[in-house]
């Protein structure tokens, strides 16, 4: 028997499978394909203090082997989420990841003190990553000393583990690492989005409304692993991987180079199963690298 | 809602870059309500493509999609052989509340690729007791398709852009007068879907709408319409993609 | 008749297009497909001061629509390429771009200077961006101050325009661009590649023996368009577009994001012919969307 | 050099994941020498996937590949069929210099799927009245293929890993007495060919190399081997794949 399972700070995964931010919502439509509790956690789209209506339309355009989204952090608000989103979710047995962004660091605050009640949701992730808000956003994801005052004020505020995710769009991944980690992060989510742009030759103009969007999918997945990869080597702290994972053997090069979990986004809108599908596939690829365990396989793609 | 494989059974071009698929799924055919659509996997796509259920015959375990060849993902669908088998979720979305309709007068306005939904919308009506008027438009006589069907569903007016077949100029060119309309039904592009509604004020209508879509399930916040409703809004994949007029901000 | 033709500082290009860097060599193994005379101009692969050897192998891997690269800079020297290389493409009716690099300033100072009585060549491409070498390259490519020092000390030195070709590993391009442009840039080269990595499962280290390589391809196109874009409303010179170019329609996009010319790296390892297939279908594209030269196509993605 | 569009006349399995295909190309099979390469298109990758040549037939206008199916490249590969057209490039490389091997006693040492190579040089070295002995080294007996063909041109042992088929371990301890041998070729992997070569130190050898390959002719530098000669290296895709023992440095 491989053992999928994995603790990590406030989690206690059955499998280190999750969907990422934004791209499940806050899981109801994936719940009509199955039982949401096969998953090791979710990770709800972003919360901010009030709704937000986000971007116009178009949102999202294709581009090879992954796609351009500008959605805007459209959410319901922190407390309609906690209201009605969560109780949804906290039926199945999943752990609840919270991802939150805000505009200010004040926002933040207020928006991950609003979780601290809610004993369903077992860990915040604090979105200072986001390309598509022009406030806030991008700003505390480029510099090291933002994002280090940001993740120590929400710790400050919140009774739960925060894994704080960063931004690709960097000259210096492990500087920003090493930023919040000293700040008192519990984890780190990598990656958001590479900021892209795709121009639309009939119209002439950018396709996607708010011109630029982030770039998710197989495509980026390179950047993603050299960047777990890089960060593995400089940190302490747990990384759940992203960025392009659609199977089971992706999830492995993930942990190879250092991740404790794997977060799959884009290829949920390819194959609403996906992730059910990597979590059945997961222990036969794991057997057949020589691993017993996800433990076992956790930054073995660095020698010894 | 469920990933259905769909075995292509017949594949025709009816007309310019338009091509026909009948499509074998047994449960697809029995639930597809008019108006919903289907979101196809393309090989090699990261994306699906929304396509409509231009028609069903339950009876043959059929739905028929029309699909005009815009960019790479509805030519590499065009290029699929009959016996290949299309991976698509569905059907997805709200259709047109046809009980509400029942033994009315329908007026159906369709633009280009707007028209598929509305002849299966069409014959459902029909059987319902409905009188049916039908107003197409097209670029120009190459590209239309599907005239005789809407004939035997009701009078049906042709119109072209440039002239070339039927009347020339817009479809609200061609709008019956108000009165002889009880409830209308229009898909098409936004300006068209404008137009109509605004040609036909105070005539109660449903249109169907279009966005670039990612999940294509309600997921992903991709397909927003701006509603006057306490949230701000829609979602064409989940609540729509027909909707009440008014109930969204064209 | 479309008009291709596109005059930059130096070049006067008969059309917008040539091969990229390290994609062509120096033209020798091309010339045995087609007339080299076809291609608007020829960027030479990296020089360096002496000749280098480069990383150990294996230096490439294929990625979901991309490849890495980490070839490191082998070349035979400066003064071989002029000996030698340079002669050679100089046959051909097009222009010649010398790509150069180095590990200190004075080495960039050093490889431009020699190129100063070489009047076959026409510009420098100023490379302070390759990921594959560990001293120089990244720093110089990723700190706005190190970047205008070695783009000033170059430009003071040679007697040819400069183009200074940027690393997209960066948190702020135009940072970047703005600081090459005040240094006397006078033009910039847009996109290098994108750090990245690969596992190798059944070794369990990375595919490249560098461990990290540089991703190029269609998947980079949306980070390059991006890029070009941005750059091109925050500088006056001009700018020469690349990444994941692969058909004439790609080249139109990055035209209309703003580049007034366009370079073709990895999609000569798929297709040897595609820069004279691009040639020969430019024009129609172009007639299609309204455009009767490449220069009125420039820079028409950002409205009016 | 061109590309060459390479239509596939027959398919077939020969082995465990080993696929003979037998390609239609008039200009390919003219000129293709033992040892040299095709680089082979693969529908949806970005890079080509270098294949040797395994046998030519100059009348019929085809060249045969013999290709393992070990990635996501060569399993595309595997599933063309019969009709469809494959693009390559070449034929590409230095192959063996058989014009200085007539009349002697050549041993060919293939591992797995180096072994290819290896039949179109016997065959060739055969007309020009050699005498051959082979030493093929599979992993095991499923994996073995071609021993019929090798045997029509000479004295051949098989040898495998587990000991399934023929001897048993690696093809060095099957290799014959030096003095029998007047030239060697050898094609595998880097441990083998290492292996044989200092086994067979002071006899006349050559070996084919394989590396990881972006352009596939010279120009990128991603298939280097260390060298003695005055620049350091060798291009093992332009300068080899084949080079004499001695010229590169393993
Ligand atoms: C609910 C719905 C029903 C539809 N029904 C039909 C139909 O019955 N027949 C038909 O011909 N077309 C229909 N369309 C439009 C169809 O989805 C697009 O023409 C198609 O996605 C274009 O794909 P492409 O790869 O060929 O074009 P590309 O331009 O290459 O596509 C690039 C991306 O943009 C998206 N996209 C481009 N145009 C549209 C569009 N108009 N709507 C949504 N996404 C788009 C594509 O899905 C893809 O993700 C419908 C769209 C929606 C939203
Ligand atoms: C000159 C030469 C001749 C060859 N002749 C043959 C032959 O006749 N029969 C045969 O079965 N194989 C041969 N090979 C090996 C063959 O090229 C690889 O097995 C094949 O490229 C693997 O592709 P893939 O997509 O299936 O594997 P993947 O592992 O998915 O490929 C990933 C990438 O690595 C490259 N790659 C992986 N393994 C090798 C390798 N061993 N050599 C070079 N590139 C590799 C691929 O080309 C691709 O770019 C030869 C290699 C070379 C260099
Ligand atoms: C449509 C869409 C919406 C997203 N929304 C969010 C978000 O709200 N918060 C966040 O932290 N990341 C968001 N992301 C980023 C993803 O969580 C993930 O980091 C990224 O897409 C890379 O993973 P992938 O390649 O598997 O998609 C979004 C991505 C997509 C495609
Ligand atoms: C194999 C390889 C070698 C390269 N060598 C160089 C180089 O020597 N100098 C340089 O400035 N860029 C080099 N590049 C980067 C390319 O010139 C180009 O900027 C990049 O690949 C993006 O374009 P593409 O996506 O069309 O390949 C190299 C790229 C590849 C793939
Ligand atoms: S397409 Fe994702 S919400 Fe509609
Ligand atoms: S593969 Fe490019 S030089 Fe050999």
């Amino acid at each position: 028997m491989i053992n999928t399972s994995i603790e990590l700070p406030g989690l206690s995964l059955k499998n280190p499978i999750m969907p990422a931010s934004g791209c499940f919502g806050f899981g109801r439509e994936y719940s009509q394909f199955y039982d949401l509790g096969k998953l090791g956690a979710v990770m709800m789209k972003a919360a901010t203090e009030n709704m937000r209506l986000g971007n116009p339309t178009p949102r999202v355009t294709e581009t090879e082997s992954g796609m351009l989204n500008a959605i805007g952090l459209q959410n319901p608000g922190v407390h309609t989420i906690i209201e009605e989103e969560v109780p949804f979710l906290a039926q199945y047995d999943t752990c609840i990841i919270a991802n939150i962004a805000g505009s200010t660091k004040e926002e933040y605050e207020r928006v991950a003190y609003a979780f601290n009640d809610v004993k369903t949701v077992h860990a915040l992730e604090l979105n200072i990553s986001c390309p598509n808000v022009t406030a806030g956003g991008v700003q505390f994801g480029t510099d090291h000393n933002i994002a280090a005052q940001v993740t120590m004020a929400v710790k400050k505020v919140s009774n739960k583990p925060v894994y704080v995710k960063l931004s690709p769009n960097v000259s210096n991944i492990v500087e920003m690492a090493k930023a919040v980690e000293a700040a008192g992060a519990d984890g780190l989510s990598l990656i958001n989005t590479l900021t892209g742009m795709q121009i639309h030759l009939p119209s002439k103009t950018p396709v996607l409304a708010n011109k630029t969007g982030g770039l998710s999918g197989p495509a980026i997945k390179p950047v993603a692993i050299r960047m777990v990869y890089e960060v593995y080597e400089h940190v302490s702290i747990p990384i759940i991987g992203m960025g392009g994972v659609s199977t089971a053997t992706d999830v492995l090069e993930f942990l190879l180079a250092g991740a404790s979990a794997v977060a799959v986004g884009t290829a949920n809108f390819q194959n609403p199963y996906v992730c059910p599908e990597i979590i059945d596939a997961l222990p036969t690829v794991l057997k057949e690298n020589g691993f017993r365990s996800v433990e076992d396989a956790i930054g073995k793609g660095h020698g010894i | 809602m469920r990933k259905e494989p769909l075995r292509i059974q017949q594949k025709h071009q009816i007309a310019k870059d338009t091509i026909e698929m009948v499509l074998q799924n047994n449960r697809v055919s029995k639930c597809a309500k008019p108006g919903q659509f289907i979101h196809l996997s393309v090989n090699g796509h990261t994306l699906r493509r929304p396509i409509s259920i231009a028609d069903v015959n339950k009876q043959a375990g059929t739905v028929t999609l029309l699909f005009k060849v815009v960019g790479k993902g509805t030519s590499a669908l065009a290029n699929l052989h009959v016996d290949e088998v299309i991976d698509g979720i569905g059907p997805i979305g709200n259709g047109f509340p046809i009980d509400r309709m029942q033994d009315s007068t329908v007026l159906l306005i369709g633009g280009g690729i707007g028209v598929p939904p509305l002849y299966y919308l069409g014959k459902e009506l029909s059987k319902q007791g409905c009188q049916i008027t039908a107003v197409l438009g097209f670029q120009s006589l190459n590209y239309v398709f599907y005239e005789e069907q809407f004939r035997q569903l009701g009078e049906t007016v042709i119109v072209t852009e440039d002239g070339s077949y039927g009347l020339k100029g817009l479809v609200t060119a061609a709008l019956p007068d108000k009165k002889q309309v009880d409830v209308f039904c229009t898909c098409g592009p936004v300006p068209m879907l404008k137009a109509v509604t605004s040609n036909l004020q105070g005539v109660p209508g449903y249109i169907s709408m279009e966005e670039r879509m990612g999940c294509g399930v309600g997921a992903c916040f991709a397909c927003i319409v701006p509603s006057n409703n306490e949230i701000g809004y829609k979602k064409i994949c989940k609540d729509g993609p027909v909707f009440a007029v008014g109930e969204v901000i064209l």
